[in-house]
């Protein structure tokens, strides 16, 4: 999949461009990940896509191994992971953070020993630490905003959240609520966290509709879209609600079999893309290759994050289109994805 | 230092259990107080209440004349009384020297001094020297020690602090002829320093060797006192259970030697070897009821349980002349063996379930699927009353039944399966004459209904009563086989001690 | 009844097992991390492992004196909010300072509130603490619903760079426990803690205070939860009211592996440090040898599980050769 | 002087009752709607289900004594669930072949559990934490982070939806279930032995009984109870997912203590364990209704389950 060009770049560079240290030719850069959960398609999906992409790159003799350092652990055991990445010297390391603090100072003592820092899908504001991810608030706001208008801005909505104070969480629920704002007839009757997997999602979706059997419709995000899905499926409720769904191709199964039995039925998949890591990892090559970064193209709370635009929207214009390509030889657990090419990433580089 | 402490119409209750009902008690420094009475009769109570570790209803404890209230086992212990438990108060964990002096570790510098502890600990174990086995030293855990060598250190921690008082609840019932003089010795001593004992046995012999005065108490009441010299054993025994005429000397009628020799050979051990056993052999004839004899710890344990099938061992058994070898007591069960074992509370009971399944545990598999619960109830119900089982019901925990009914439970539950052979490990430890005297009638009983007993006893009376055939065991082995004329206390004694060798009578 | 020889030296070196499976481990990292000993490697792997090694000890005690405590991590987690958010990453020394000795007696508090429920309402241990780990967790939720606030980096950086004579800043902590425990062991509280864990019924009617010996045992776990919970504060220097939930079974898993039954009464500290060691080396060789990602799990808790199952293995080998 | 005495599965049914009808009084409650009242009771019975069943095999290992404790069973829920989902692969032809593969995998998971306990003396506790750990790093190897699958109409058909009289299927089962675990704790020699074991394991093996059997069986069947739990949460969500199974784990433990089950053996029913998964669903199902952070909800639980345990959990003391 591409990056359509909504954050194309068009004027030169006005900021002193950073400079990457420049590797000795013939050199082969070592490129280490630290990931500490492995267990969801997400993450799974993340560290294939960075092992094919590295492949590229050895086969055109750029870099030689990708060290993986990825289990399911806690903050110490991150700081473990990134301190043994360190002690393999690595040239970069690609880290998506467990906490938001609990690495700067490990983080502080890599980019001190020359390594290129950055973080993946979760941003941090930390002094050289770069970042590479999707705006989550406007991710979340696509799908509000459908929701909003679809249910023509009055009704009454549940909202079912991942981890309550995760910075993306915050992200995501800030933009939900910003789209919320404009339209003062829709009501959320509740709120509840789904803890970001299927099945809570699935229960708490449950016990919406046992309390509130008038629901016109819910707003939530990722996999709990699945559960609370299958719930309302089992529910079979005599109105059938507006649902917000995820870009998976699990969901768009769903999709099409409620679009069996009601032809009319209308949701949208905003994709969440792992690919951003895989993106990450060209962006690292390109620094250590020497070149510059344009940081009048970067963004975020510290200026040093490289904004990567949504992949995929699908709504009932593209559905079948995505349905029938994307979904027809992947796994159901397959996650809409958006890796951009080495050619797309040369935008966020001084020419 | 001269201690008098009288106990006045204590009271106490367990649930709807009356363990205490205005029990009295009257003790002086210089003498020995026999405390007796039939299994739960609440003996054990009212030595923990004077001890401070059971909390009276009522009633008033008088020490040296002053009113005393104890809140604590701790309390107790300041004002110089120390206990000897009958189920004993020992940390397995922890080593000899550890649990003497567990709360009077000698310090130095607010530290605890080990060299001055191990010392000490060795200077009151040579009080028993020469009745334990080596092994027993200040270092050991007392995990690793047996019975009788567990009881010495807990009677070793409750001289230690020196005691005003000292009570023996049962000191004597899990040690052999030859420990049990040694702390006789021992108390006739602490006599002469003015100390005042409480000593609780069931073994009349031994009371009316050493007691001065006794008091008997009866359903939990005092029902008589009075100075040892001017009552006999029956007397005694008539205060102690309500009907009048209770054997309290084993006696059975036992068949001659001729007639045993008649009979086939139903177990049979060649060459048997444990850790502990160094090579046994012995036959045993239909019927008969075989006694194992000798000091505690020569191996009497390991021969019953190899038997049962729990130690593993090398060797050859013939069971009715079919050489078998149990690897598990359930593989001994299905051949009809059946063993009481020594430890009542660690390997005969199940605390906190009901009498009815502490009986029944063995034979579940007796009775179907589902389980026929009214049958079971039945069957459990006949051997309660015929052992006289004093409880409260059926689904009672066994852990609210007094020691010796506690041991009836666990012969109950053997009785139950109706074994062909059955095992015992010193069965009427801590039973009272009442329950010995109907135990004693029921090995009768089973003898003559072919049931073959190999019964180890540490009381040398019920030996000599019982047993058609005495082999006495002394370091593993089998040193001497006394039977008819040879079966004397002198013998046994004797023999225990591995002096001489006695020719088997022909 | 009668012991072997192996029995015998194992009863008295319960952390012998612990000891060699340390070497073996300190052998294989070593052989794939050679810079392993280097004093600044040393000092970034103890600077991890010391949180679950203070509170590893912390358990031990209580293990020791026959509970458990299953609320630990929830004690590190509230310890670890309150620093977190009463300090904050511009926080002064002083504030910082007095904030610490706080989390100290808070730490306590929450053993005291153990300790109560268990010694003196008598309730079980296991479920006792499992209950209040709930509590804990949500009182450490509610101080810090979101995950932030910090410490400043200069306490962070003492935290992380204090080599002292070559040697990490956590051997010292590690000595200064070590010697503490020595120290309780040659008194009499010592050996009531594993009289009581031994035995309580005993110990009672000897007249050890059993109540208050059992409730002074998850003060002292509570207590060196908050120390676990000050040290993982700054290691990250960040807050995250749920960054002690993983060392509550690790804690049991390092005591264990350290020698120290769940049925009390026996076993140390050294053990437990040691296990908390092994836990980490573990991890490190995964690292180093290379494991392949999905492979990385499994290899981990295998080791662990082989690590647990060693001394029965051994006994179970001897039996059949005797 | 007789203590008030309550049983506790009675006390914890009682429980459950009263905050049923909280949750009626509560604004967006059930009020005074019989048939919303209906319709919430069985979903909160039908949520309570799975808990109940994976609940049945923790109650067996905590009876058995020795410290049981089954930590393994939210791994072996998520690996069952993950198997049932590709076996079945939307066929209601393979679902019975499903159920016997998370049994016999739930089954042996908790054999080598068993090995550990009986014969290698690891602690429970720390043997099934290190098989959890085990079975979730088989579940990535085996999956590499991605299941795919899909459950048969038949199992959502029998599961998830009403049966007879509007009740669901996953209740049925439950009731069905909960008979067996009666039947096999009070009614069979295995439950007779099992208390035996729990209580004091020389006299039960000095009694005949087989103890190593007895664990290796026990812990054996927890995991396939756990299997049986796996197979049935995926058959309600539709949907797995690589830690479906870890949300159950420690609420099991819970349940058995709240339904009055020594967790030092020996003591205690599954009647215990059912009612103590009612009242863990409710109080979570009805914090949820009131809105309540993650905060208040887990100190709640924690009162609760101080509460429940101090009205029925004290150990005798050591004066009398
Ligand atoms: N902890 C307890 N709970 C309930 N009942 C008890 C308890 N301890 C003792 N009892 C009851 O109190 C009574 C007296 O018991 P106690 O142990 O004092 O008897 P005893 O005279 O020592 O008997 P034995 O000779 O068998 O040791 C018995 O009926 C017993 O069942
Ligand atoms: N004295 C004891 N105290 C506590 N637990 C014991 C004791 N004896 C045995 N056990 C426990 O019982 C289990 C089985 O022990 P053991 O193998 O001796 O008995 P068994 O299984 O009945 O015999 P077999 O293996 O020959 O069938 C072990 O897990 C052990 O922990
Ligand atoms: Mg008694
Ligand atoms: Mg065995």
């Amino acid at each position: 999949g591409g990056a359509p060009g909504a954050a194309a770049p068009t004027t030169a560079p006005a900021a002193a461009p950073t400079t990457a240290p420049a590797a000795p030719a013939g050199k082969k850069f070592t490129i280490g990940i630290s990931n500490p959960f492995i267990s969801s398609e997400y993450r799974t999906q993340m560290i294939q896509s960075l092992i094919d992409v590295n492949k590229e790159y050895m086969d055109a003799g750029i870099t030689n191994e990708l060290v993986i350092e990825s289990a399911d652990t806690d903050v110490a055991g991150q700081i473990q992971q990134l301190q043994n990445l360190i002690n393999k010297g690595v040239d970069a390391i690609l880290v998506n953070p467990s906490d938001v603090n609990g690495l700067n100072d490990t983080l502080q003592e890599a980019v001190s020993k020359g390594i290129i820092v950055i973080s993946v899908d979760q941003e941090l504001n930390t002094p050289n630490v770069y970042n590479v991810g999707i705006d989550q608030k406007e991710w979340a706001r696509i799908s509000a905003r459908w929701l909003a208008e679809k249910l023509g801005g009055q009704g009454n909505i549940v909202l079912i959240e991942g981890f309550p104070g995760h910075p993306a969480n915050v992200a995501r629920m800030d933009g939900v609520e910003e789209v919320l704002k404009e339209y003062p007839n829709i009501k959320v009757l509740a709120r509840d966290t789904g803890k970001w997997d299927e099945a809570t999602g699935q229960q708490v979706m449950s016990n919406f509709l046992a309390s509130f059997p008038n629901l016109d419709g819910y707003w939530t995000q990722d996999g709990m879209a699945i559960g609370a899905m299958q719930a309302v499926l089992a529910a079979n409720p005599s109105k059938f609600p507006v649902v917000v769904g995820e870009g998976r191709c699990q969901f768009l199964q769903l999709w099409d079999q409620r679009l069996k039995e009601d032809p009319n039925f209308e949701t949208i998949a905003v994709a969440n893309p792992p690919g951003v890591s895989p993106t990450g990892l060209r962006i690292a090559v390109n620094m250590l290759q020497g070149k510059q970064v344009d940081k009048s193209k970067l963004g975020g709370a510290n200026g040093l994050s490289f904004v990567i635009p949504v992949p995929v929207i699908v709504t009932k214009e593209n559905f079948q289109e995505v349905f029938t390509t994307v979904c027809k030889d992947k796994p159901a657990t397959y996650l809409l994805d958006g890796i951009m090419t080495d050619a797309e990433v040369q935008q966020f580089f001084v020419k | 230092m001269a201690v008098s402490l009288s106990a006045r119409n204590i009271t106490k209750r367990y649930g709807a259990v009356v363990a205490l009902d205005e029990a009295n008690l009257e003790i002086r420094a210089g003498e020995v107080l026999a405390l007796i009475g039939a299994n739960g009769s609440g003996k054990s109570t009212f030595t923990r209440v004077m001890n401070g570790v059971v909390a009276p209803d009522s009633g008033q404890l008088l020490l040296d004349g002053r009113p005393m209230r104890f809140a604590s086992p701790r309390a107790a212990t300041n004002a110089g009384i120390s206990t000897v438990f009958q189920e004993l108060s020992l940390v397995p964990q922890m080593t000899v020297a550890e649990n003497i002096w567990l709360t009077r570790e000698p310090l130095r510098r607010g530290l605890i001094d080990r060299t001055t502890e191990q010392r000490r600990t060795a200077d009151l174990l040579a009080l028993f020297a020469g009745t334990f086995r080596s092994d027993l030293a200040p270092d050991v855990p007392v995990q690793a020690l047996l019975p009788d060598e567990k009881q010495i250190v807990e009677i070793l921690k409750a001289v230690s602090i020196n005691p005003r008082l000292l009570i023996l609840d049962e000191a004597t019932a899990s040690l052999d002829s030859r420990q049990v003089q040694r702390l006789f010795e021992l108390v006739a001593h602490w006599k002469e320093q003015g100390k005042a004992i409480v000593f609780v046995s069931h073994r009349m012999a031994e009371i009316v060797q050493i007691a001065d005065r006794y008091s008997v108490l009866r359903n939990g009441r005092t029902v008589g006192e009075g100075a040892m010299a001017d009552a006999t054993a029956s007397d005694l025994v008539a205060l102690m259970v309500e009907e009048a005429a209770v054997a309290s000397v084993a006696q059975r009628a036992r068949p001659s030697a001729e007639q045993l020799a008649t009979r086939r050979v139903s177990l049979q051990v060649d060459d048997l070897r444990t850790a502990e056993l160094n090579g046994v052999s012995l036959q045993v004839h239909e019927g008969e009821l075989l006694g194992i004899g000798g000091l505690k710890g020569q191996g009497q344990r390991d021969l019953l349980l190899a038997l049962f099938g729990s130690l593993p061992y090398s060797g050859r058994v013939t069971l009715d002349g079919q050489a078998v070898h149990c690897s598990h007591p359930r593989e001994a069960m299905a051949r009809g063996l059946a063993l009481v074992p020594g430890e009542r509370g660690r390997e005969g009971l199940l605390a906190i379930r009901s009498i009815l399944e502490n009986l029944q545990i063995p034979s579940w598999r007796d009775y179907g699927f589902p389980l026929q619960m009214e049958r079971a109830r039945r069957t459990a119900g006949a051997v309660a009353s015929r052992l006289n089982l004093i409880m409260a019901g059926l689904d009672q925990p066994v852990s609210g039944l007094s020691g010796g009914n506690a041991q009836k439970v666990v012969i109950g539950k053997w009785l139950l399966r109706n074994p062909r052979f059955l095992l015992l490990d010193d069965p009427t430890r801590g039973i009272d004459v009442g329950a010995k005297a109907e135990f004693y009638r029921l090995l009768a009983q089973l003898c003559d209904e072919g049931t073959t007993i190999v019964f180890y006893s540490s009381d040398d009376d019920e030996l000599i009563g019982l047993c058609d055939r005495v082999l006495v065991m002394h370091d593993g082995k089998i040193s001497s086989e006394l039977a008819g004329a040879t079966l004397t206390a002198t013998n046994l004694i004797a023999a225990s001690l591995g002096a001489t060798r006695q020719e088997a009578t022909p | 009844m009668r012991r072997s020889r192996w029995q015998d030296v194992t009863y008295r070196n319960p952390y012998l097992f612990a000891l060699l499976l340390l070497i073996i481990a300190l052998a294989v990292n070593i052989l794939l991390q050679p810079n392993l000993v280097a004093s600044a490697t040393l000092n970034s792997n103890m600077r991890v492992f010391l949180p679950l090694i203070l509170v590893a000890i912390g358990q031990a005690v209580v293990m020791i004196g026959g509970g458990i405590d299953i609320s630990v991590g929830a004690i590190v987690s509230v310890v670890n909010a309150l620093l977190a958010t009463q300090i904050g990453i511009n926080g002064d020394p002083g504030t910082a300072t007095i904030m610490m000795g706080a989390a100290l007696f808070v730490g306590m508090g929450a053993g005291a509130f153990n300790g109560l429920f268990v010694a003196y309402l008598r309730l079980q241990p296991i479920i006792t603490t499992f209950a209040s780990s709930f509590l804990f967790a949500g009182l450490a939720l509610f101080i810090l619903p979101n995950p932030g606030g910090g410490v400043p980096s200069l306490f962070t950086a003492f935290y992380r760079e204090t080599i002292l004579l070559g040697l990490p800043l956590a051997l010292y902590v590690i000595a200064l426990t070590l010697a503490a425990w020595a120290l309780v062991r040659q008194t009499r509280y010592g050996r009531y803690l594993y009289a009581v864990g031994g035995k309580p019924d005993a110990a009672y009617e000897t007249g050890v205070p059993v109540r208050a010996v059992q409730f002074s045992s998850y003060v002292v776990s509570g207590l060196m939860a908050a120390l676990g919970g000050i040290a993982i504060t700054l290691l990250t220097g960040s807050g995250n009211a749920q960054v002690g939930d993983p060392l509550t079974l690790s804690s049991i898993t390092a005591a264990v592996i350290g020698g120290t039954p769940l049925s009390g009464g026996a076993g140390g500290i050294a053990g437990p440090i040691m296990g908390a060691v092994i836990l980490g080396l573990v991890r490190n060789i995964i690292s180093f040898a290379n494991v392949e990602t999905w492979w990385q799990t499994f290899v981990n808790a295998a080791i662990i599980v082989l690590a647990l199952a060693m001394p029965g293995i051994i006994n179970l080998v001897r039996r059949r050769n005797v | 002087m007789r203590r008030l005495t309550i049983s506790p599965p009675l006390a914890a049914v009682l429980l459950a009752i009263v905050l049923f009808l909280l949750s009626g009084l509560l604004p967006n409650g059930f009020g005074n709607n019989p048939d919303i009242a209906l319709a919430q009771a069985i979903n909160i019975v039908r949520l309570s289900v799975f808990l109940g069943v994976i609940a049945a095999g923790q109650t067996l290992v905590i009876i058995s004594g020795g410290e049981g404790i089954d930590l393994s069973a939210g791994a072996v829920v998520t690996l069952t669930a993950i198997l049932t989902y590709t076996i079945v692969n939307g066929q209601d032809a393979q679902v019975l072949p499903a159920l016997l593969a998370a049994l016999v995998i739930g089954g042996a998971i908790g054999l080598v559990n068993g090995v550990g306990v009986a014969f290698l003396k690891v602690a429970p506790l720390v043997m099934t934490l290190g098989m959890a750990g085990v079975v979730s790093g088989l579940i990535l190897v085996l999956t590499q982070g991605n299941v795919s699958g899909a459950i048969a109409p038949i199992m959502t058909r029998l599961i998830a939806r009403p049966v007879v009289l509007g009740i669901p299927g996953a209740i049925l089962i439950w009731a069905a279930f909960g008979a067996l675990m009666w039947l096999l704790l009070e009614r069979t020699r295995f439950g007779k032995h099992l208390f035996a074991i729990g209580t004091n394991r020389t006299t039960a093996r000095l009694s005949g009984v087989n103890v190593t059997g007895m664990v290796l069986g026990v812990y054996a069947l927890s995991g396939m109870l756990a299997g049986l739990g796996g197979f049935l949460v995926v058959g309600n969500t539709g949907v797995v997912h690589i830690r479906i199974g870890d949300p159950f784990l420690f609420p099991s433990i819970a349940a058995v203590a709240v339904g009055g089950t020594l967790l030092s053996g020996g003591k205690g029913s599954y009647a215990g364990a059912m009612a103590g998964a009612l009242v863990l669903t409710l109080i979570t199902s009805l914090l949820t209704t009131m809105q309540q952070p993650e905060s208040i909800r887990r100190m709640v639980l924690g009162v609760t389950l101080l509460l429940m345990i101090s009205i029925y959990g004290r150990q005798r003391g050591f004066r009398q």
